[in-house]
């Protein structure tokens, strides 16, 4: 006998079919197509208020930084933004200054001493101190060495002319001042800074 | 009892024919319900069926490309057999008979009727559509690269000769379960001469007289005891 | 601009959905609009560093190709860039116009329209169409459906990405990132209504300095846009690297999207119940008894014709 | 800067010459363009590149690098000629009146005194004619042939517009056009300001260049005014403070001046310093010089520093040569004489010229300390870097250290803006790693220093066994201590003429007024006394408030000196005390006192009919036209050709070779051999900054690196079709000194020039990116530039060389 499909039998398809749309209509209903905004990345943010450093317009910058100083935590600065206090930048920032972040967290910071010896070819990590010594060391060898208390004229001179110094210009004032002092108190004449430039 | 034994005698489709057509027909039902949701967002919670919304949008491509494949073969075995003859106007021109079940008035048929040679041929040329502008809109892979002028052309041609095929299917499956017995016959492969000879009148000739030679070519060999019952 | 915009109920269209967003919240929310102005732009990228640095995005750092732009185009992870164009005109006066490309915000959002995922894409009552990633599917279609080419899809998790207009600034009572760094005051920030009046002002200082067709871009092809541009000339935005004259969602995206879709899911419907009926009217196709009397009479025939010594 | 960032948007003219504001520093161009619409100014801009600034200008003019003296003498002939000079403010506020010494003249390009066997001018003829008094003799009819005025009109009525034309090869009617908008800001209330950088710095010529400029704003009685000024965009954030506080080899901190050899008595050093006015009852400010030196010597060697010894006087070094400028310190490290250096924070490999002969001289040391936050191309001078950088290691025995230091995010202190503000900020994380403070490493490397002389004695160790060091943790001073120091403080009571109490014994002093030559007083730098008060630290100020709209906001931080925002604002005045116009005004005579919106930079109660005149730094009371013996090159700026010129000799003086170059420049015999000619290097080259980078930090920022990765250079469209070059073929670019490649940027931006005959096509070379970092590997600009400095400043010539461009 051949498979015969009843009116009845084809209601059931008909009403399979159905049940297969209306069970995704309602039963696998999808999550509701909320909107929803990115989270606001500064909540809660410890904001400093700084300087940028690069050239001479001298913007105010925020300092954006996770931790809030207390003694368990190492801040971490994660965002700048420009101080809109700032009369000069009113919180603008040019692309070196929005992009300071980059340098604050730049791979090519260093972390820790390094002294490269004669004719090597790579960097060794040292420790402050055997940089002090080494540096102190040198710097007096050197001083002693060739330190001019008179010139041919016979004047009185009191210059070091062998060992030279080029400042930061974008050191603070107070870095500068020190470095200023001492760099003369040795009698050292062979300084400048990126102004001689 | 097995239905094996009750079986009608005449072989309609092979195994493979089966086969090949069901696959079609499943990955093409995967294709409409993973597809449908890109359509019209009503159809948008079928995208559950198919692991959530992403997964569908990754599934949809590579069922398209399977059932492509599956379909190609299908469409080289079924080709010479779905070639429109002159009589397959005729057979349209009375559609109202055939719709009407007048089947007496209608002109004799011959392995296919000129519906499912229509059929065929819609298919062919949708699925050879879908195909390309599908392969054109689909990320992450080839849509990168194409124009974007034809990439909307693409996404409007692909979801309207989509929705052709979808109507043809609709009309094809609806004709399986109207016509009594043609279901049956893509299920089993097996049609009784009675069926053959009232939907499709000529293949039932041709059946028969390959039967004839068959039993003669017997005959020549066979003593009279074994003698087999006629078919 | 205000903070109860933070309310996701302030929507006026979100992808994907037929049934309409919450609106009677919106009641008091002002449209936000970002001036951007061409005269005014000395191209330096702090709003590109500063978009991507907010929206901690970082891009390849790509090659020089013989131009300033860079990187050359957008990307997911670069979601403005500036064009530099060198104009000369027929005087042979030379102009460097600089344009600041990014999403432009449409009143009418081409990439909501096409968008197929049920809030993927948002237009909040501020005007900001924001891309929403957890429901972005990365099916691309948005890239097709926007007039300025601006959405790109990730490599990384296949979803698209362009400017929000920093949404999550906005939303907290801020300017986006973009506005705040930039030097010149070319780019600003405000009510439509202040930024609209901002335009004018500064388009009238254009012409009293000899561009005559000075003007505002805010294309009435997508209902006007939340980004506006004031131009030395209005008259040919195409000087500025290709801005489309008249962009409007492209009549092929309508077909695609617009009544189609709902059309052809009825016609769908319509047809399986069209094979319901006729099934109950013209009852099922079956062969009858006189096809099996049939069949018997030619078996009959021919056993006797083969018997037959 | 004479006036401030934010007093730009007063002008109602910008020229940006020798500058890119809109692309070195964007933020401060603000004012520009609030100028621009608020002012209705105008933006001029002239330059050999038609840049960033240019890309929103009014107008542009091309302009071919080197020659702004000539543009600017050819502006002041211009301007005297047709009268559009404010006479007013001239004669009475400059010079022009006052008559020149008969001895001194000018010839072919020479000023009288030449020595060309020397190479060097003796400059006693270049003085006014002084009567018995001392003081100067004068024509108020300005008539006098050898007044100042009479002589200056003689000295530039050669710069005709022809003249200007074919030297700086900028089309005449481009000329003329710029010159009127100038003119036009002779009314007195219309001012002009110019906005300059270190593209007037950077020549053979530059403080002359930057002399015209100040000429010229005289003449137009901009001076002292809102909206004007000759301003100065310093280039990096703290180069102003660092020049405030005298980190140069010959100065002292607040331009005081180290002594040279021959001034063994301290009587003569200061007597040299104090000057007396050459006008009578002028003010002549710098004869309290006695007053800053002592309280300096006080603030550095306390006790030590007394009466009887000078005040330490032969505690300071002396001078052997006039200056120990950076090529003379690289030219003796070039020939073994120097052993050791220090590079707090600077990078001398990438931005010295001459490369080769940095890394030669910087091989030659014994030792080499790096402190910086980065790594720098100048630590890794020893290592092979391939072709960026092609050396040997092995060979290299100087010993470098590399010393991790904070950065700005990282320390709190006070930086000078151009503006001259002293901003305090603050510390918003600590350091990575080991990295320390600046203070706390020079400290460290003091103290250890201190130690050995201590325990081994040495070489003259009084000055750095006795130098102050008050700071409650020696080993790192705290920036508070630090700044409270330089302010300065009274040691003993401070008493005036009258015995009336100033300042009490241990108080901060509150301005540079209170400090005393008897050493009752001490004081770093004189020129921030007033930055921290008894009333506090006055640079934490952070109140913005502009009562009189004029942008002064006097309670944000605090500016030298003594909180002006405007210098010489006194000429905002007429002589009678009234402001020039109501709309410029700065300071008023109100019949008590001076007053206004600004800080007067003037004794507030010198009364107008006592007649001084507003520049009281100068010995004349007078802006100086005629600049005496206080420039190398000779009282009046003169045209000279850079030294690698692309033209053969001086349209101006073409039979003078002597007068062909800066006869004064800091040139070194072994690096003329390093100078190319025009035949066989014949693009005309400058080097400058993008705004996507800064120098050879912001290659280790990736956001930084992703706006501009790659080395580029720029050519002209005309000269780039002779070569076949496109926009993005690799180019070498080479100059006599050696070669870099890099990517070609093609542009409609830089024409070519029609100079003396002839076309030149100028070159543009971006000085950024090295072979570290985040940014695409790329050779070092100064690998091309030339070892030759200005006459006054030793800058060197990094505006204007010749190259070789060759497509790759």
């Amino acid at each position: 006998m051949t498979l015969r499909v009843t009116r009845r039998q084809f209601f059931k398809l008909g009403a399979a079919g159905m049940a297969t749309s209306s069970m995704a209509m309602m039963g696998f209903a999808p999550e509701p197509a909320v909107a929803s905004i990115r989270h606001f990345k500064l909540t809660g943010a410890k904001i400093t208020r700084s300087n940028c450093t690069y050239c001479s317009v001298g913007c105010g910058v925020l300092l954006y930084s996770r931790g809030d100083a207390a003694i368990n935590v190492v801040d971490d600065i994660y965002h700048v933004e420009g101080d809109p206090d700032h009369p000069v930048s009113r919180g603008s920032l040019c692309p070196k200054g929005a992009g300071l972040l980059d340098y604050i967290q730049s791979d090519s910071r260093l972390r820790y001493p390094q002294v490269r010896e004669p004719g090597s070819d790579e960097w060794r990590r040292i420790s402050w101190d055997e940089a002090f010594d080494r540096i102190a060391r040198h710097m007096k060898d050197d001083r002693d060495a060739n330190f001019v208390t008179d010139d041919e004229d016979g004047n009185s001179v009191n210059r070091w002319t062998t060992t030279g110094m080029l400042a930061a210009s974008a050191s603070t004032n107070e870095t500068a001042y020190l470095t200023h002092k001492v760099v003369r108190s040795l009698g050292m004449v062979a300084f400048d800074n990126q102004a001689r430039v | 009892m097995s239905l094996a034994k009750t079986d009608p005698p005449l072989q309609r489709y092979s195994v493979w024919n089966r086969l090949n057509h069901w696959l079609v027909a499943i990955s093409f039902v995967l294709l409409v319900l993973s597809g449908l949701p890109f359509f019209h967002p009503f159809f948008w919670s079928l995208t559950a069926l198919f692991g959530g919304p992403t997964m569908t949008r990754i599934l949809h491509p590579y069922i398209g490309l399977f059932m492509t494949l599956m379909f190609l073969v299908m469409a080289v075995a079924f080709f010479k057999e779905s070639l429109i003859k002159r009589r397959d106007l005729q057979w349209l021109r009375q559609i109202r008979d055939v719709l009407a079940n007048r089947d007496e008035r209608l002109p004799p048929v011959g392995k296919n009727n000129a519906g499912q040679k229509l059929v065929y041929w819609l298919m062919l040329g949708c699925i050879v559509l879908l195909l390309v502008t599908g392969l054109l809109i689909w990320q992450p892979y080839f849509a990168g690269a194409v124009p974007i002028t034809l990439r909307r052309l693409a996404s409007l041609a692909h979801a309207f000769v989509a929705f052709l095929a979808i109507l043809t299917l609709i009309i094809h499956v609806y004709s399986g379960i109207w016509v009594k017995g043609s279901f049956q016959a893509m299920v089993r492969g097996r049609v009784s001469w009675a069926w053959a000879r009232h939907h499709h009148g000529l293949w039932y000739e041709e059946e028969r007289e390959k039967a004839r030679q068959q039993r003669a070519i017997r005959r020549r060999h066979d003593t009279p005891t074994n003698r087999q019952e006629s078919p | 601009m205000r903070g109860d915009q933070i309310n996701l109920q302030n929507v006026i269209a979100r992808s994907a959905t037929q049934e309409p967003s919450p609106q009677e919240r919106s009641g008091g929310v002002e449209r936000v609009t970002k001036l951007i102005d061409v005269s005014r732009c000395i191209g330096c990228k702090a709003c590109q560093v500063a978009c991507a640095e907010w929206n901690d995005l970082r891009d390849e750092v790509g090659n020089n190709e013989g131009v300033y732009d860079n990187p050359l185009d957008l990307t997911p992870d670069t979601w403005q860039v500036m064009r530099f164009d060198e104009h000369e005109d027929e005087q042979g006066n030379l102009e460097w116009l600089i344009r600041k490309d990014n999403c432009m915000h449409c009143a009418e959002p081409g990439c909501l329209e096409a968008c197929p995922a049920p809030g993927a894409i948002v237009q909040y009552a501020n005007g900001i169409v924001d891309f929403n990633s957890e429901h972005c599917i990365g099916c691309g279609y948005c890239v097709s459906g926007c007039p300025f080419d601006v959405p790109r899809i990730s490599k990384k998790d296949h979803k698209a990405y362009k400017c929000t207009l920093c949404s999550d600034r906005v939303f907290h009572g801020l300017e986006p990132a973009c506005v705040k760094s930039c030097p010149t005051g070319s780019i600003m920030f405000g009510t439509r209504e202040e930024m609209l009046d901002l335009a004018e002002t500064r388009t009238s200082f254009l012409k009293g300095r000899g561009f005559d067709n000075a003007g505002v871009y805010n294309p009435e092809g997508v209902d006007g846009t939340h980004v506006i541009y004031v131009l030395q000339h209005a008259d040919r935005p195409g000087l500025y690297s290709h801005l489309p004259e008249d962009p409007r969602i492209s009549p092929l995206v309508d077909a695609w999207k617009g009544v189609t879709k709902p059309l052809a899911s009825v016609a769908i419907g319509i047809s399986a119940l069209t094979g319901f009926v006729h099934y109950v009217t013209a009852g099922p196709k079956e062969h009858g008894e006189e096809d099996e009397a049939a069949v018997r009479e030619d078996d009959a025939r021919e056993r006797e014709r083969e018997e037959r010594p | 800067m004479t006036n401030h960032w934010v007093d730009i948007r007063n002008a109602d003219l910008i020229i940006v010459m020798g500058g890119n504001p809109a692309e070195a520093h964007p933020v401060g161009f603000r004012w520009v363009m609030e100028a621009r619409e608020h002012n209705d100014a105008r933006l001029v801009v002239v330059d050999p590149r038609f840049n960033r600034t240019a890309a929103v200008a009014d107008d542009y003019a091309e302009i071919r690098t080197g020659t702004d003296i000539a543009f600017l003498g050819g502006l002041i002939h211009y301007l005297i000629e047709n009268d559009r000079i404010q006479r007013d403010y001239v004669r009475a506020y400059t010079d022009a009146s006052l008559i020149v010494s008969p001895e001194f003249g000018f010839e072919d390009g020479l000023f009288t005194g030449y020595d060309a066997d020397s190479g060097e001018y003796d400059k006693a003829s270049w003085q006014y004619e002084y009567d018995d008094e001392g003081h100067a003799r004068r024509d108020a009819s300005l008539e006098h042939p050898r007044c100042v005025f009479q002589l200056m009109r003689r000295h530039y009525s050669r710069y005709t517009l022809d003249v200007v034309n074919s030297v700086c090869g900028t089309p005449r009617e481009k000329i003329q056009r710029v010159w009127d908008a100038i003119a036009e800001t002779a009314a007195p209330d219309k001012t002009m300001t110019f906005l300059y950088a270190l593209g007037w710095t950077q020549h053979s010529i530059g403080s002359q260049i930057i002399r015209t400029a100040a000429i010229v704003q005289l003449l137009l009685g901009n001076m002292g005014m809102r909206g004007g000024g000759v301003n100065a965009l310093r280039g990096h954030s703290n180069i102003q403070g660092l020049t405030d506080l005298g980190l140069l080899s010959n100065l002292l901190p607040g331009y005081l001046t180290l002594p040279r050899s021959d001034e063994q008595d301290y009587e003569e050093y200061i007597l040299e310093r104090a000057r007396p006015p050459l006008v009578p009852d002028e003010v002549s400010y710098w004869r309290h010089y006695e007053r800053f030196h002592v309280s300096l010597m006080k603030a550095w060697f306390g006790a030590a520093a007394r009466e009887e010894n000078d005040w330490c006087y032969d505690w300071l070094p002396k001078l052997g040569t006039p200056i120990y400028d950076i090529l003379h310190t690289f030219e003796r490290m070039h020939q073994g004489e120097v052993n050791g250096y220090i590079c707090q924070g600077f990078n001398p490999l990438a931005a010295f010229p001459h490369k080769a002969k940095i890394t030669a001289s910087l091989s030659r040391l014994k030792f080499l300390v790096v402190i910086d936050p980065l790594r720098t191309e100048t630590a890794e001078f020893w290592k092979n870097h391939g072709d960026y950088h092609d050396v040997d290691p092995a060979e290299i025995d100087t010993e470098v250290f590399r010393l991790p230091t904070t950065c700005f995010a990282e320390e709190d202190g006070t930086i000078v803006n151009s503006s001259r503000w002293l901003q305090w900020f603050w510390a918003a994380a600590p350091p990575p790693g080991e990295a320390r403070a600046d203070t706390a490493i020079m400290a460290g490397i003091f103290l250890r220093l201190q130690q050995l002389y201590r325990e081994e004695g040495g070489a003259f160790a009084d000055p750095l066994l006795n130098l102050h060091w008050p700071y409650r943790r020696p080993d790192e001073p705290s920036p508070e201590e630090l700044a409270r120091e330089y302010n300065g403080w009274a040691l003993e009571d401070v008493r005036d003429e009258e015995r009336n109490l100033v300042i009490r014994a241990g108080e901060q002093v509150e301005d540079f007024g209170m400090l005393r030559a008897d050493g009752s007083t001490a004081c770093g730098c004189w020129l921030f006394a007033g930055c921290w008060t008894e009333g506090g630290n006055q640079m934490v100020r952070r109140d913005n408030s502009d009562p009189y709209g004029t942008g002064q906001t006097l309670g944000w931080a605090w500016s030298w000196p003594a909180n002006r925002r405007i210098l010489y604002n006194r000429a905002s005045a007429r002589p009678d005390g009234t402001p020039w116009a109501p709309g410029k005004a700065v300071v008023w005579w109100n019949g008590q006192r001076w007053v206004g919106n600004d800080v007067p930079d003037f004794p507030p109660t010198s009364a107008p009919d006592d007649g001084q005149a507003p520049f009281i730094m100068n010995q004349t009371g007078r802006g100086q036209l005629f600049a005496r013996d206080r420039m190398n090159e000779g009282p009046f700026p003169e045209h000279y050709e850079p030294f690698e010129t692309p033209i053969a000799n001086n349209p101006l003086h073409p039979d003078n070779p002597l007068a062909k170059h800066n006869p004064g420049a800091r040139v070194f015999e072994r690096d003329r051999e390093n100078f190319g000619t025009f035949e066989e290097f014949p693009h005309a080259a400058t080097s400058y900054r993008l705004t996507e980078h800064f120098h050879y930090w912001t290659m280790h920022n990736r956001l930084n690196a992703i706006a501009q990765p790659e080395k580029f250079v720029e050519i002209g469209a005309s000269l780039a079709e002779e070569l076949g070059i496109a926009k993005g073929d690799r180019v070498r670019v080479s100059s006599k000194r050696g070669y870099i490649e890099a990517v070609a940027v093609v542009t409609k931006r830089i024409r070519p020039l029609q100079v003396a005959g002839q076309t030149v096509h100028q070159v543009g070379i971006p000085l950024h990116w090295g072979f570290l970092g985040e940014t695409k590997k790329s050779y070092l600009t100064n690998t091309l530039t030339p070892s030759v400095g200005d006459a006054n400043t030793q800058t060197p010539e990094y505006k204007s060389f010749l190259v070789r461009v060759e497509k790759l």
